[in-house]
């Protein structure tokens, strides 16, 4: 395959079969869906390709790929994929693959669906392998609007109608209902790529470069001041899409709204994509802000974990509470980065990588519980696991990956991170994002002997309800593999995050 | 005389025909407004023309005027149009497009 | 070898994990695990037999965590004298108690069989996983991964309301405990750049270790061993985790796992050697918790709960004896405590199996119909009450020795007392359940009467009562080097405290010659509070509750109507920002004029300005 | 004839209006649509004359010039005429067809006063090209004048635009007041010694201007004039006026000025800013979709403002940029609009409801151009908004570059309340939307050139960048 | 005071309130009156500048033009209605603010500006000269008047003639 625009193909494969799908599917739900197993399979090929071929020892960017775009100005699309981007890559491919199969019983409107999705997909890929910042951004948005399409039309409203405090303005937007979620995800977005793409825009000017390449502008060395509001402008912007407190209140509406796909896709690796952006751009080309603002990155951080984990445990709704688990976790990836220190970004890197895959699982599962119990509400069910022993088990092992549990992913992510912690320069880090992980378990476990491992509910609707089947195997099968091969063997991803986090932190002159 | 004193004299005029645009409730009022402002314009560019001792500016005059002519000839259409439509000879009556 | 006994378990686990229809089946699956902890107790027996031999630790290890420098983090095994020995036990009781099971869970339907051997070979793995760990990551792993099977086990009939609550409370105390040890394991690999137990020893040894900030990293990792070893005040899990099946109760809540915390600080003492402080704050927990367990013990009228609470109050012991220095005293309780312990779970297992009930109030001369069961039971008894000839007594006597060589008088008298405890409520279960006449008829759940259990329940029985025999007698006779010489009295006094408690239980509940219920009285506030277990329930509960849900929910509003009341409030205000500025545009002409006119001269006076 | 003559394009539309003028006489009861063809088959020949134009010729003593500049205009102009006269021809209105010639000779003599305009270097010229564009929108804006809105939106477009047009009539004869001529090329000198006159001159303008343009405050005409004229002519007027205006803007204070120009900076941002925010916010309440277009209008106006802030190459190649995405997405939905109107007899958004289950092509068409209304990319809207924010931050103006980013949050926000109906609300009425083949050919037209412009921006930008550059360079 | 001086004082006077009078008066009809008369002394003011062509174009153009058809269309539009034509004014004191402030500060500005302070007499006669410049330098704008009056005559016939 050598000389194949191998990136390129990844990429664009979900998308040329979302073009496929549009054009031919219409009222051909099995072409549909095998349409878009077959584009999502190849994207799941390249990756695992790019995985095997990526030279360890050589490191930096590889599969190197140009088109010039706008030269113009300095655009091109300019691909390229390291340690920490394989990675993401992979959770991508793993994540979209297993959402292709758990939404296999999506009925309304298959085509439309399937297109967005895979259009949605395709931004994903492009952001995580492109080089040039503004070919960045340009997937970047892609990534974010099918979103509203997505959760507005295929979304579920939830029964959440809050009153009181600022009721009015509640009313005015219109909590509660998908509409509401669906608008308030795509608009709080596209808010922080406004302030990515100022500051984007500020650093080329600054470095007076001719091109957007990231390669070009990490030679240069910009003037601390702007360095300093750019961190901040892109801390923000991509903050927000890691749900960093207090703008991560998009998220639980978001993800409660969503269609399982979806959620899956965007707690799972639209949110990284956030935690990726402040990683390779904020750290990667503003070294001398990353310093100066660790402290604020870190404490916020810590505020996600314990906070998330708290507003958690306050839910009632089941994809609320999977939902604030996220904002939890996503505080441990933006504790990890902003420890500065090898393990704690190796950490944060991987918990991408963890969160990423658990959470998918995660949102595959109430999906799956959801189409059959019609229910969100935890403690109105319960005793699942008689019923459906297939769901609970896997659910349970995504839990205790999610409270920190060894032999899961969630583990290595989380220690690495406490490891970092520790070492950085403001070590009472730690502290909280221990206790968060305790916190973890208290509502994971909760939630889990709540639904399933429990007396079983004597509600009538409750009863006599199927275990997953089929093609919902294959996702859970995925996700929950996946889940536990790369706590058992970490090295398979973190070898390849080593090597691209230590040239950075080495930019930055911490290692 | 000095420049000054035409320019004052048409800044003064134009501000009353600015003053009537602005007040004036019917719309034949209003054009009439508009009328004064053009005239004092038309003041100005013969005073300048005159203190240059170039022509150009007098040109401009009659083109000026001739314009204005074919504007208060389709000002008045206009108007006539609407009062066959509304019925009404007040501008600030005519509101149904607003918000 | 040392592999073969990591491996054997992991593949039948993996085995029957993932090859569901084999799971499915029951008792296919139960012998398979059952031959494969076979084959791992034989690979444990020749690890053992080949440390010995060779008289040096054998360690390998692999990288686990890479990192710039190679490796963070290894994995392997390391099998020297303690972790051989701990194997040994380990895969012994494992094997009694899986073969035990086969008879104990007969009456469960197929599926819920494979489904608890796949949870005892996934802890036989990580137990051993635990004994043979080179360092503190993969100890921790598997300190973590037990927990897990300890949570599942507990909870292993979760249409029980109280089975599953407890598997949740015993993961959360546990987990409580973890994080400490979490933290002492990251504090202590920055203080010292390695996770390696062979390199701890050697810098501790060399002096390498700093002190500065030690105390605050043993304290921390004693935390975690607090925690699993259900030391005060998070001891309030393992009771209630006697929900599980019994030979679980048997295998992780008295033998194997809930020693791993006494495994742990055997192993780090060399690092709580440096930190006297916090080596007394254990010592006293540890006789805190030995009187404590046993007065609570005695107030159980449910068999497991009373074993329950002796374990929790010999693990008490355990602890002091580190807490005094002598972590081999400790250790060797604990190798002792792991078979007789067993052996009366298993024989109270085999009683509840036979009457349906845990009640000792409801059972009574089961001497008569259950004769095995009553003789290893009385040697599992005799050996905990510490009465010589019994595996019991010279560990324990090695620990008083120890503490009182330690110079810990307070925690002397308190473990004294609790000896003598000790044997006061283990005979109170022994009278009550197998030679006082019944005091309920007995309508036990069974419409035929109880007998002795089957062969396969049986067998393992007799294996650990000669086990807690043989250790007992052997030790007799082959007095091992002691770490500490006992002086000449404490032989006696301990004989002699657990023959005092022998025979006020027998004069209490066998002769009646002392009313049971006059003596309870007699006890005063002490029964109330015992009856109530501390309070030590209550308070968590009212931790939970009234602090942490109470905080959940505040952060749970706070996040819904401020947090995101603000942005729903600015997003409003956008909107009627919209609203009120179309205001202007109020569709007279004569206002558009007026805004242009206005605009003009806005910019005109801006033009003045800046000339 | 060699259209690179100067006056030959617009000698020739001259001829077409004559010829249309006197089809009128004669063919009164035929019924128009023949004019309409004619007009539209003129306007092609013209657009190919344009295209084959090559600038650098001057005549008429200076007064007018054939550049860069104006060709761009006139090419613009050309484009947004030929895609309105196209979606006219899907009228079916009385008026259109009983008196379609008087329209279209109105519609080609202000085509006229803007081709003109965009080559005037004279003020004269000017002002009178600039006069013969906006007399006749007024007409055309009345043009049906049996519709209840249709006179109310003339006559308030006609009132304001005749003060404005005052204003700047004023300001220009301060201009010619410093200068003693009318020659354009006078004003840098002018500026560079900071005449007094000539800035209240220029200041006075940038007031009238800024109504052309529909600047706030000086915006209030829009929306009124946008709901009440007949939707090919709003989507025309949309555009091409705009874009006079700011040619015209370029030429009095960009061109030749050079670093005087910075003069201006503080006041435009400011107007911009203005723009951006109110126009944006007005928009949200709207429920009639001509409003809400005509408001977001608007809001683009005030990002234009930006790219003229930044009084640089870039900010005017950017603006030029802008304002050829704008013409495609603008134009391309009040078409759809135009399309549904004709069905639903009614522009409330409400009708809206379903369309892309009702015509997925036209839904599809319409989330196009909102979308790249909105600057996503993949449109050239995108681009476009990026072009500006780029030449805004060059400038080191990195606050307004922040407040037009957050705007476009803002935008979208009503965009997508648009989206929402066509794709996510159910519609009652099952049955496909007729779309008319000419309107089909505008609609296409205008999604090939945002996605034209939006996979390859580089030679569009290229071009309006050599464009720009010509301004600068002449001083 | 010069005979110069009296007369435009005199004109300046007579203009600026017929002004008023035109955006003041009750009556729509006098203000096309007063309207006729500034426009004539506006023609006064031309005649001070030494514009007798223009001064003759405003009076034929304007005043009577202008005024004669705007009259004509009052006339028109009363018979429409049928009562007479209301003339009232709304936000005086807001227009009278804006207009105020314009007012000052144009003369602010204008007090600061550098002016000519004497005519500069022209090389011939300014009527010949408008005609020679109309016909070389500003034939397109001449020939862009022709269309715009064309169009002009066109739209308001087709706006103000009754629907047939």
């Amino acid at each position: 395959m050598t000389g194949w625009p191998v990136l390129s193909i990844l990429a664009w494969a979900p998308f040329a079969s979302a073009l496929l799908i549009m054009g031919l599917g219409r009222s051909r739900p099995g072409f549909v869906r095998w349409t878009a197993l077959l584009g999502t399979s190849v994207s799941m090929a390249c990756a695992l390709w790019l995985y095997a071929n990526y030279d360890l020892a050589a490191a930096g960017f590889q599969f190197y790929e140009e088109l010039p775009l706008v030269p113009s100005m300095g655009i091109s699309y300019q691909l390229a994929i390291d340690g920490m981007s394989l990675v993401m890559v992979l959770l991508t491919a793993i994540i979209i693959l297993a959402g292709v199969f758990a939404s296999w019983t999506v009925k309304t409107r298959d085509q439309e669906f399937y297109a967005l999705l895979l259009l949605l997909v395709t931004g994903v890929f492009g952001v995580f392998v492109s080089l040039d910042l503004f070919v960045f951004f340009l997937f970047y948005e892609i990534a974010v609007l099918p979103m509203y399409l997505l959760i507005g039309i295929w979304g579920s409203s939830g029964e959440v109608r809050p009153q009181g405090l600022f009721g009015w303005a509640f009313g005015r937007t219109g909590v509660g209902t998908k509409e509401y979620a669906a608008m308030k995800l795509t608009l709080y977005l596209l808010f922080g790529s406004a302030f990515i793409l100022v500051g984007m825009l500020a650093l080329y000017v600054a470095a007076g470069s001719t091109s957007f390449s990231l390669l070009a502008l990490e030679a240069v060395e910009f003037d601390p001041g702007l360095q300093s509001w750019v961190f901040l402008a892109f801390y923000i912007g991509f903050g927000i899409l890691a749900a960093i407190f207090p703008f991560h209140t998009w998220s639980p509406d978001g993800h409660a709204s969503a269609p399982t796909a979806v959620s899956m896709l965007h707690a799972g690796v639209l949110m990284k994509l956030g935690a990726y952006g402040v990683v390779r751009l904020g750290m990667g080309l503003l070294p001398e802000a990353t310093q100066q603002w660790a402290w604020l990155v870190g404490t916020i951080a810590c505020i996600n974990i314990v906070y998330g984990a708290l507003s958690a445990m306050a839910q009632k709704d089941l994809k609320y509470v999977i939902a604030y688990s996220s904002v939890s976790h996503m505080g441990i990836v933006m504790l990890g980065a902003a420890t500065l220190t090898e393990s704690g970004l190796n950490g944060a890197v991987f918990q991408m990588f963890a969160h990423g895959i658990m959470t998918g699982l995660f949102f595959a599962l109430v999906g799956l519980v959801y189409e059959k119990a019609h229910s969100r509400d935890i403690f109105s069910m319960g005793g699942f696991a008689t019923m459906m022993p297939g769901i609970a088990v896997a659910f349970t092992i995504g839990g205790l990956s999610s409270l920190g549990l060894p032999a899961t992913a969630g583990f290595v992510a989380e220690f690495l991170t406490f490891l970092g912690a520790w070492s950085s320069a403001h070590s009472w880090w730690l502290f909280p994002a221990v206790i968060g992980a305790f916190l973890t378990s208290l509502y994971v476990l909760r939630v889990v002997r709540a639904i399933f491992w429990g007396p079983k509910s004597t509600d009538p609707h409750f009863q006599n309800l199927p275990d997953a089947q089929g093609t919902e195997w294959v996702a859970i099968v995925i996700l929950v593999g996946a889940l536990v091969l790369f706590g058992v063997l970490p090295g398979l991803a973190l070898t390849p995050i080593d090597v691209s986090t230590v040239p950075l932190l080495m930019r930055l002159g911490v290692l | 005389m000095g420049l000054s004193a035409y320019l004052a004299l048409a800044a003064v005029i134009f501000s009353i025909g600015l003053f009537g645009v602005m007040t004036r409730r019917n719309a034949v009022g209003i054009l009439l407004g508009i009328e004064l402002m053009l005239n004092a314009v038309n003041i100005n560019l013969v005073a300048f023309s005159r203190f240059h001792g170039d022509v150009t500016g007098m040109v401009l005059t009659v083109f000026a005027i001739c314009i204005t002519v074919a504007e208060v000839a389709l000002g008045l259409a206009i108007v006539i149009l609407l009062f066959r439509t509304r019925r009404t000879a007040m501008a600030d009556h005519v509101d149904w497009l607003k918000g | 070898m040392m592999l073969t006994v990591l491996l054997t378990p992991i593949t039948v686990f993996l085995l029957l994990a993932l090859v569901a229809p084999l799971r499915r089946s029951g008792r296919p699956a139960a012998f398979i695990s059952i031959l494969g902890a076979l084959g791992t107790f034989g690979a444990a027996v020749q690890t053992w037999v080949l440390v010995d031999r060779l008289d040096a630790p054998i360690q390998r290890v692999w990288t686990w965590l890479p990192d710039s420098q190679g490796a963070l983090a290894t994995v392997g095994y390391l099998a020297d004298e303690q972790s051989a020995i701990m194997i040994l036990l380990v895969t012994l009781v494992s094997l009694l108690v899986q073969i035990y099971s086969l008879g104990y869970l007969s009456d469960e339907p197929a599926p819920a069989i494979g489904r608890y051997y796949v949870y005892q070979s996934l802890f036989a793995f990580s137990m051993l996983g635990l004994v043979l760990a080179p360092n503190l990551v993969q100890l921790f792993i598997c300190w973590e991964l037990v927990g897990l099977c300890s949570y599942l086990l507990i909870g292993f009939w979760y249409k029980k309301p109280s089975a599953s609550r407890a598997a949740v409370k015993a993961f959360w105390t546990t987990k409580a405990g973890d994080v400490g040890l979490l933290i002492g394991i990251v504090l202590l690999w920055r203080h010292t750049g390695t996770f390696d137990f062979g390199e701890l020893q050697q810098m501790a040894g060399a002096g390498l270790v700093g002190v500065d900030g030690l105390a605050l990293i043993t304290f921390c990792i004693y935390l975690g061993a607090a925690g699993k070893s259900a030391q005060f005040p998070l001891h309030i899990w393992l009771p209630d985790a006697m929900e599980g099946p019994t030979p679980v109760s048997a295998l992780i809540h008295a033998a194997t796992m809930v020693t791993a915390g006494v495994y742990l600080l055997v192993r780090m003492a060399f690092l709580f050697a440096l930190t006297p402080d916090v080596l007394l704050l254990v010592a006293w927990v540890g006789a805190g918790t030995a009187l404590m367990a046993a007065i609570l013990a005695c107030a159980q009228n449910d068999i497991k709960r009373v074993l329950a609470y002796s374990t929790v109050s010999q693990l008490g012991y355990m602890m002091t004896a580190i807490g005094a220095g002598f972590a081999s005293a400790g250790f060797f309780h604990l190798l002792t405590h792991g078979v007789f312990k067993a052996l009366l779970f298993l024989g109270a297992g085999a009683v509840i199996h036979a009457v349906g009930t845990n009640d000792i109030t409801h059972m009574g001369g089961l001497a008569r119909r259950m004769p095995q069961t009553m003789i290893v039971f009385l040697v599992g008894t005799l050996s905990l009450a510490g009465v010589p000839l019994f595996a019991g007594f010279l560990s324990k006597e090695e620990i008083l020795a120890g503490v009182w060589a330690g110079g810990l008088t307070g925690p002397f008298v308190m473990l004294l007392m609790g000896a003598f405890l000790t044997a006061f409520y283990m005979f109170r279960v022994v009278f009550l359940t197998f030679f006082v006449k019944p005091a309920h008829a007995s309508g036990h759940g069974h419409g035929h009467a109880p007998h002795d259990a089957p062969m396969t329940m049986g067998l393992p029985l007799w294996v650990l009562a000669a086990a807690s025999m043989t250790i007992g007698i052997y030790f007799m006779l082959h007095h091992p080097a002691e770490a500490v010489e006992a002086p000449g009295w404490l032989a006696p006094v301990a004989t002699g405290v657990a023959l005092g408690g022998i025979a006020l239980a027998w004069a209490t509940f066998q002769r009646q010659i002392i009313n049971a219920e006059s003596l309870a009285r007699a006890t005063g506030p002490l029964r109330t509070v015992a009856a109530h277990g501390f309070w030590v329930d209550e308070a968590f509960v009212a931790v939970y509750r009234g602090i942490l849900m109470t905080l959940a929910a505040l952060v749970g509003w706070v996040d819904r109507y401020i947090v995101d009341g603000v942005l729903n409030v600015i997003s409003a205000w956008t909107v009627s920002g919209g609203d009120g500025l179309r205001r202007i545009q109020t569709g007279k002409v004569q206002d558009y004029v007026l805004a242009v006119g206005a605009g003009v001269v806005a910019i005109l006076w801006w033009l003045r300005g800046t000339m | 004839m060699d259209p690179s003559w100067p006056l030959v394009i617009e000698g020739w539309l001259f001829a077409l209006v004559l010829v249309i003028f006197v089809l009128g006489l004669f063919r009164r009861q035929a019924g128009d649509a023949v004019a309409g063809w004619v007009t539209l088959a003129g306007l092609v020949g013209l657009s190919i004359a344009v295209w084959n134009a090559e600038p650098g010729r001057v005549a008429l003593e200076g007064t007018f010039v054939l550049d860069e500049l104006s060709l761009f205009g006139k090419r613009l102009f050309m484009v947004a005429s030929v895609l309105s006269v196209l979606a006219t021809q899907a009228m079916t209105h009385a008026s259109f067809r009983r008196r379609g010639t008087e329209y279209y000779v109105a519609f080609l003599a202000s085509l006229l006063g803007m081709l003109v305009l965009a080559s005037a270097r004279d003020l004269i010229v000017l002002f009178v090209a600039f006069e013969l564009m906006s007399i006749p929108l007024y007409f055309l804006t009345g043009f049906l004048k049996g519709e209840k809105a249709a006179p109310e939106g003339a006559m308030k477009f006609f009132l304001v635009g005749s003060i404005s047009s005052a204003v700047v009539l004023y300001g220009l004869s301060f201009v010619y007041g410093a200068a003693g001529t009318t020659d354009m090329s006078a004003i840098p000198a002018l500026m560079a010694t900071v005449n007094p006159l000539v800035l209240l001159g220029l200041a006075l303008m940038l007031g009238g201007l800024g109504f052309k343009i529909a600047a706030v405050p000086f915006h209030m005409w829009v929306p009124d004039t946008y709901e009440a004229a007949n939707t090919p002519f709003v989507a025309w007027i949309s555009i091409a006026p705009k874009t006079a205006g700011f040619l015209a803007i370029f030429r009095l204070y960009v061109e030749g000025v050079g670093e005087g120009a910075v003069l201006w900076v503080p006041i435009v941002s400011v107007l911009a800013g203005v723009t951006i925010v109110s126009g944006n916010l007005m928009a949200i309440p709207q429920s009639n979709i001509k409003r809400l277009l005509a408001y977001s209008g608007v809001a683009h106006i005030g990002y234009l403002l930006l790219g003229l802030a930044a009084m640089s190459v870039s900010g005017v190649g950017m603006v030029l940029f802008y304002l050829v995405a704008y013409l495609f997405g603008n134009m391309g939905a009040f078409f759809v609009v135009q399309a549904v109107a004709a069905s639903e007899g009614s522009d409330e958004i409400e009708k809206y409801q379903g369309l892309a289950r009702r015509s997925p092509v036209l839904a599809l068409s319409l989330l196009l151009f909102l979308l790249s209304l909105g600057g996503i990319p993949f449109m050239a809207g995108f681009w476009a908004k990026l072009f500006i924010f780029w030449a805004v931050v060059e400038q080191g103006m990195y606050w307004l570059a922040f407040l037009g980013a957050v705007l476009t949050v803002v935008a979208l926000y009503y965009y997508l309340v648009v989206a929402r109906r066509m794709y996510i609300e159910a519609s009652t009425n099952p049955a496909p939307i007729p779309v008319p083949v000419v309107l089909m050919v505008a609609i296409g037209g205008c999604v090939a050139g945002i996605l034209l412009m939006g996979v390859y921006p580089e030679p569009w930008a290229r071009a309006f960048m050599r464009v720009a550059m010509t301004l600068f360079s002449t001083s | 005071m010069t005979l110069e001086v009296v007369g435009f004082w005199v004109l300046a006077v007579l203009l600026v309130g017929s002004a008023l009078a035109v955006v003041l008066t009750k009556n729509l009809f006098h203000s096309v009156l007063w309207l006729a008369l500034a426009l004539t002394g506006t023609a006064g003011i031309f005649l001070m500048l030494e514009a007798e062509f223009l001064a003759g174009v405003q009076i034929l153009l304007y005043a009577g033009g202008v005024v004669t058809v705007v009259v004509f269309a009052i006339v028109v539009t009363e018979r429409l209605v049928g009562t007479r034509l209301a003339h009232t004014s709304r936000r005086v004191l807001a227009g009278g603010a804006v207009a105020a402030v314009f007012l000052g500060v144009m003369l602010d500005i204008l007090a600061r500006a550098p002016l000519a302070p004497v005519m500069v007499p022209m090389g011939a006669d300014p009527t010949k000269l408008i005609g020679m410049a109309l016909m070389t330098r500003f034939l397109l704008p001449f020939e862009l008047l022709a269309v715009l009056l064309l169009v002009s005559l066109l739209a308001a016939s087709y706006l103000a003639r009754p629907e047939e």
